[in-house]
């Protein structure tokens, strides 16, 4: 099982190595330089080369790669931003901590909501408690995300008024985001449950249960939903996604200080420091998250433990 | 002679209904188990033996099956007329149920131990922890495992074992009555061997009755006291395993039952088959649901269903016997 | 008595009858999907016919003082802050959206698919290669790879194709590699091996039609994630560039008037969510339809 | 018996061995010699997990043996480049368990009959390719107006039908069936029996029946070879192997079946003890040996070797030590 954790993290070497060289590879594919975005039309060719020099931007594609890679490996360092000459990391890292909150909450609410209504709607097929939530989930799955955000803003903040429409300011500017960032993914999380759960209710195991005279609770609580919850998880684990990419559209149209919206607004400039550091960090969280998920699975399923086990021998 | 039944069906008629047809699954049987004997109950696929088992338990898929009449008196109850509540009292502890498949009738993610002592703690609440564990082990031994393997998981067992663990489970509340529903089907002969001869042991130890079902007449003539043939929903004949093995008369479905099996014995170059196949059982034809296939079809078998002729023990449900002195010769198994 | 003697005399007629009737009628029995069905072609004879419509062009800017009117009888919809009506956008902006979610989903399944194909088909050193880079391609969340590709290579149609793709392919890969290593193990593709069947005649023969349900319902319930996709890019800025009509940068446009002219955000709004969830019910539909036993 | 002849098939020490994931061997086919001889019925018995169906498979090349050699008329086969063991496959066929997955569902019946004869070019039109395809299906009792149905709308007995056509299209001589009837009623079984035996002497067809079933097996064969762990242990003439069977678990496979007869209801089974395991990195020594009860320190150690200890009978146990003419 150890062993097992050990190659998973290991994997993230290659893995981060291949983030970084995908990423100095389209950016190389781009025209333009920083440098005249910077400086502006105005300024001569001389300055523009002279400021690119200095920004490190002008080394050949495999230097640069090479470079950025040692520099973050052996002095922790992932340079400095083209557009605000701050040190990248320090500038990050609290955008950083936002964004990784948001995708946290995400993920914890999206799945309260979605596998309870999942189960539930499964359990009580055909009646009214399973075509109401499903018809809603059906809906939210054929909206953007952005949408269902301002739909939030314009209902909450603007005709109500009962929430700030931006900022981290206070615990109640944190609700709309939270509820924006988690509703699509817990709509897929009901459909993607109370399909499992419909799946495991036809087992012959839930028969047997049935034959040994246990209750219509304890076989749906005890052996259809340990069972049905183990695609869930996973699922949940691929919906991160998706959720990184609802924060993202949080941040930008909450006005959150995050990191996803930091990418999009430095796009622009073609800050590629921030940009580089900012896609590995939420890549590494993204793999750490995957493997967690596995981990997760392989507790709740004997034989995927029974595999790790194995691996070790 | 009333009293000593453990199960009584009469006249039992069950359809499973979906939007596109309704499949007239049992039409009408009767059934009944002595105390302490085991019933084989014999047929091929969708004949209805599996439906039969469920009916008795209850546990015909809730969506599409229907009972439409019929009783179920089990040993002095009617099942029918139970509430959910006092079924499940019945459930487990004195009706058990081993089904056919070992390798998805056990939970996946539950140990051995878990779902033994499930059974136990469901209808022997006042039981300590360590007197359940105890009887896990008492049940795992009785079946033939080491009692230090409680608390593997399933996938961790053979297809053998895991009938033993699922066999275990049924007999640790030492039910009345067992319903195995083709135990062994799934199992290689040598094991198959092993445990047919297990279950016959913990019957006549335990002194509960059975009903077995099955399609191999070879398993019958070890294992039952009685037989009844199932076939498109109804018994078309019943009897001891002597009046059905050794009896003047056979149906004609039974005959060719024996006809099709290869025998060990004797040498023969061809085999006498049933022709054709079982009816649709969404279309059941208007007489003998056997007619179509039968060597011995009169014009009465094609308009008329059968009544029940009973000789003694023996029964049977064809028009040939209507009259006996039509009987014809019978054929030897063999 | 002999079976293998029975002759029937009758001369046969060998008709192909078509499959697809069959699925045809498993389908029809699905309320939803019907209604999907016909939700999705109404939207596209809409579309079509755009300009037998509406009298105005997506790009026609009205006067000053009809800028953000709510919708009348002249202007259906209403018009937006250049005075341009909303209606006509909507439908020529439909014309976009779908088009990019119908180009970029057949792009990454003909990409994906290949490529799982070979993946599958192939196994070993192949297959590991493949696989492994793409989990070091899956290990960058979809949202920062499109940026990205947008980022370096300029935001337009052909470009947010080429994202789209990129962002949707791996899912095929995973999918159509599965597929092809479950139906290699069929005992009918030993059977078409016993008969002399080459590998390529296998792939085309039996794996492609018995793969090709899965793939299909597949495909068309990422068109209507790619719709959604697509329009939140519109909305980062990394859509189609103004002034194209497309929903998601009229939605993102909207956005500024939202208090002032709710509508602007409506309708686009509507027209996302109605062709989503009708291209969800054909999906769901057609699972149904082309294998019972198909579960999501 | 009659060294003349050649055999149709036969196999020198053929053995498929698999790698499993963490490099452990299973040798699921390990030194198999039989000779199958024109006109005759070979049946493979064992339990599952013996490498009954494996065997047939490799002999037919669609698994790669590992080592060893198959001779078809003589001729080795198992270094045949693709073309020439293609143009060979018409020779050698193979009929599947379960008619549910070993005919493809997105063809129609007489598309699956017609698909050999498609793939060799058999005939010169495709009118002529259809109308063999509904001589082939009078020939198997399958009725024409199946024609144009779907797989999945006939039972069980009928799909099997077309595997058989199928699998005849080609005109074969040899034909491996690989538990053609285990997944079948005992009716349907019958008739599906019944059915392959007249083939096989209206077509003059050569058979390597492969199944669990020993009674199926008696019927239908002529000399039957047992199969332990991916070894032969006992190898004879049907009448012989059971009215004289020798090796431990072949009398024990005997034993266990439950016959149809109420005279023998109190007969015991001989139960033999424990559960096949799988042939992992096998140690040499009789396979069977932790589940037999005459063990002795003679049965580990070195692998048992196939005696011929009656004519025609062969046995690998060390029981039987003595040979004919020895």
């Amino acid at each position: 099982m150890y062993r097992y954790v050990i190659n998973r993290l290991l994997f993230l070497i290659p893995s981060v190595l291949g983030v970084i060289f995908i990423l100095f590879l389209v950016m190389s594919m781009t025209p333009g330089d920083p440098a005249r975005i910077l400086l502006g039309d105005a300024a001569s060719q001389a300055q523009v080369d002279e400021l690119n020099r200095q920004l490190g931007y002008d080394l050949p594609f495999m230097e640069k790669y090479v470079r950025y890679v040692y520099k973050m490996v052996v002095e922790q360092d992932f340079g400095v931003s083209y557009f605000t000459k701050q040190s990248v990391f320090e500038e990050i890292w609290p955008r950083y901590k936002v964004t990784v909150s948001l995708a946290f909450i995400g993920i914890v609410l999206s799945s309260l909501i979605g596998i309870p209504f999942g189960i539930y709607t499964a359990v009580r097929q055909y009646s009214l408690w399973d075509t109401i939530p499903s018809l809603i989930a059906f809906f939210i799955a054929a909206i953007p995300s952005f949408v269902l955000g301002m739909l939030l803003l314009y209902a909450f903040s603007l005709q109500l008024n009962w929430l700030p429409s931006y900022g981290i300011e206070s615990f109640s500017s944190f609700i709309m985001p939270a509820l924006a960032v988690s509703i699509p993914p817990a709509a897929f999380n009901l459909r993607f449950t109370k399909s499992s759960m419909l799946e495991s209710i036809r087992q012959d195991y839930v028969r047997t249960a049935r034959a040994k005279g246990a209750s219509e609770h304890t076989v749906i609580w005890k052996h259809a939903l340990h069972n049905a919850l183990l695609p869930v998880v996973t699922n949940v684990g691929m919906s991160l996604g998706n959720l990184i990419c609802g924060a993202v559209v949080a941040e930008k149209l909450f006005s959150i200080p995050g990191i996803g919206s930091l990418i999009v607004d430095r796009i622009t400039y073609k800050d590629e420091p921030v940009i580089i550091a900012g896609t590995i960090l939420i890549s590494v969280c993204f793999t750490v998250v995957m493997l967690l998920v596995d981990l997760i699975y392989a507790y709740i399923d004997p034989r995927i433990r029974a595999k790790y086990a194995r691996v070790k021998g | 002679m009333k009293n000593d039944l453990i199960l009584d069906i009469k006249n039992l008629r069950v359809i499973y209904q979906t939007d596109l047809e309704t499949v007239e699954a049992i039409n009408g049987i009767d059934l009944k188990i002595n105390k302490g004997k085991t019933l084989g109950l014999v047929g091929e696929t969708g004949a209805g033996k599996t439906t039969t088992a469920l009916s008795i338990m209850r546990l015909l898929p809730e969506k599409t099956g229907k009972i439409l009449s019929g009783e179920i008196h089990f040993d002095r109850q009617e099942l029918l007329k139970l509430s959910p509540l006092e079924m499940r009292k019945v459930r487990g502890n004195r009706i058990a149920m081993v089904f056919q498949d070992p390798m998805t009738s056990l939970n996946p993610v539950m140990t051995v131990r878990e779902q033994i002592a499930e059974a136990i703690k469901l209808h022997n609440a006042n039981l300590s922890n360590d007197e359940v564990d105890q009887r896990v082990e008492t049940a795992l031994s009785m079946v033939g495992i080491l009692p230090s393997r409680k608390n593997e998981y399933p996938h961790q067992f053979s297809g053998g074992m895991k009938q033993r663990v699922v066999i275990a489970m049924a007999l640790v509340c030492e039910p009345d009555l067992l319903i195995a529903d083709e135990p062994t089907t799934a199992l290689d002969v040598t094991i198959q061997a092993q445990v047919l001869m297990m279950i016959r042991e913990l019957r006549d130890r335990i002194g509960t009755s059975m009903l077995m079902i099955t399609h191999d007449l070879g398993i019958v003539a070890k294992i039952c006291d009685d037989v009844a043939v199932m076939y498109a929903g109804q018994i078309v004949e019943s009897g001891t395993v002597f009046d059905l093995f050794t009896g003047e008369k056979r149906h004609p479905y039974t005959q060719g039952l024996f006809d099709s099996i290869p025998s060990l014995n004797t040498r023969s170059n061809r085999l006498k088959p049933i022709q054709g196949l079982m009816p649709d059982p969404s279309n059941l034809p208007k007489g003998c649901c056997f007619a179509p296939r039968c060597q011995h079809c009169m014009d009465i078998c094609i308009n008329e269903r059968p009544k029940q002729v009973i000789e003694g023990t023996h029964t049977l449900l064809c028009h040939l016997f209507a009259d006996s002195s039509a009987a014809p010769a019978p054929q030897e198994g063999e | 008595m002999s079976q293998a003697t029975v002759q029937t005399p009758d001369k046969i007629v060998f008709k192909k009858q078509s499959q697809a009737k069959e699925v045809w009628r498993r389908y029809k029995k699905n309320k939803g999907a019907v209604i999907g069905l016909v939700l999705f072609s109404f939207i596209l004879i809409l579309l079509a016919g755009a300009n037998f419509i509406v009298p105005y062009s997506a790009a026609t800017k009205g006067v000053f003082s009809q800028i953000n009117q709510p919708p009348s009888s002249e202007h259906l919809f209403g018009t937006d802050s250049y005075g341009r009506d909303v209606f006509a956008r909507v439908l020529y902006g439909g014309r976009t959206s779908l088009m990019v979610a119908l180009l970029a989903t057949a792009s990454s399944c003909l990409i994906g698919s290949t490529l799982g194909a070979i993946a599958g088909y192939f196994g070993g050193r192949v297959d590991g290669v493949i696989m492994r880079s793409l989990d070091i391609f899956m290990s960058i969340p979809d949202i920062l790879f499109t940026m990205a590709v947008v980022f370096a290579l300029g935001a337009n149609f052909q470009n947010l194709l080429i994202a789209l793709t990129l962002a949707y392919f791996t899912n095929y890969v995973r999918l159509v590699r599965s597929q092809v290593l479950n139906l290699a193990e069929q005992d009918y593709v030993e059977a078409a091996k016993a008969g002399g069947s080459g590998s390529t005649r296998i792939i085309l023969t039996h794996i492609l039609p018995n793969a090709m349900g899965v793939i299909i319902v597949n495909t068309t319930l990422n068109v209507a994630k790619i719709i959604l996709y697509e329009s939140t890019l519109s909305f980062l800025g990394l859509g189609m560039p103004p002034p194209a009509p497309a929903w998601g940068l009229m939605l993102a446009e909207a956005r500024e008037f939202m208090r002032a002219a709710p509508h602007l955000m409506f309708f686009p709004a509507v027209a996302i969510v109605v062709s989503a969830s009708s291209i969800n019910l054909i999906g769901d539909g057609l699972r149904d339809a082309l294998d019972p036993k198909l579960k999501s | 018996m009659d060294s003349a002849r050649t055999p149709l098939i036969e196999t020198v020490n053929l053995k498929k061995l698999f790698k499993l994931n963490g490099g452990a061997l299973l040798h699921a086919v390990d030194g198999i010699n039989m000779k199958v001889y024109s006109g005759e019925t070979i049946g493979v018995v064992g339990e599952s997990g013996c490498g009954k169906s494996t065997l047939g498979r490799t002999i037919l090349r669609l698994i790669e043996p590992t080592s060893g050699q198959i001779l078809y008329n003589g001729v080795d086969i198992t270094k045949l480049k693709s073309g020439k063991m293609r143009e060979l496959r018409k020779d050698l066929q193979i009929i599947f368990q379960d008619p549910y997955s070993s005919i493809d569902p997105r063809k129609s019946v007489v598309e699956v009959i017609a698909e050999y004869m498609f793939i060799h070019n058999t005939f010169p039109s495709k009118s002529a390719i259809y109308n063999r395809a509904a001589e082939l299906m009078d020939l198997v009792g399958l009725a024409r107006r199946y024609a144009n149905s779907y797989p999945h709308e006939l039972d069980g007995g009928r799909r099997q039908r077309i595997g058989i056509a199928r699998a005849l299209s080609l005109n074969p001589k040899f034909i491996v069936c690989d538990e053609p009837v285990s997944a079948l009623d005992v009716s349907i079984q019958a008739q599906i029996l019944n059915l392959l035996m007249d083939l096989a002497d209206e077509l003059g067809l050569t058979y390597m029946f492969v199944t669990h079933d020993l009674s199926v097996v008696k019927h239908i064969s002529n000399k039957i070879m047992v199969m332990y762990l991916g070894k032969c242990v006992e190898m004879a003439a049907s009448d012989e192997l059971f009215t004289n069977p020798l090796h431990p678990y072949t009398k024990a496979l005997l034993s266990a079946i439950p016959e149809p007869d109420i005279s023998k209801r109190d007969e015991e089974f001989v139960l033999i003890k424990g559960e096949i395991s799988s042939p992992i990195n096998v140690k040499p020594g009789c396979r069977f040996a932790a589940r037999c009860d005459y063990v002795s320190e003679k049965c580990t150690g070195r692998d048992i070797e196939l005696k011929e200890v009656a004519k025609e009978h062969f046995v690998a146990c060390t029981l039987c030590n003595q040979e004919v003419g020895k």
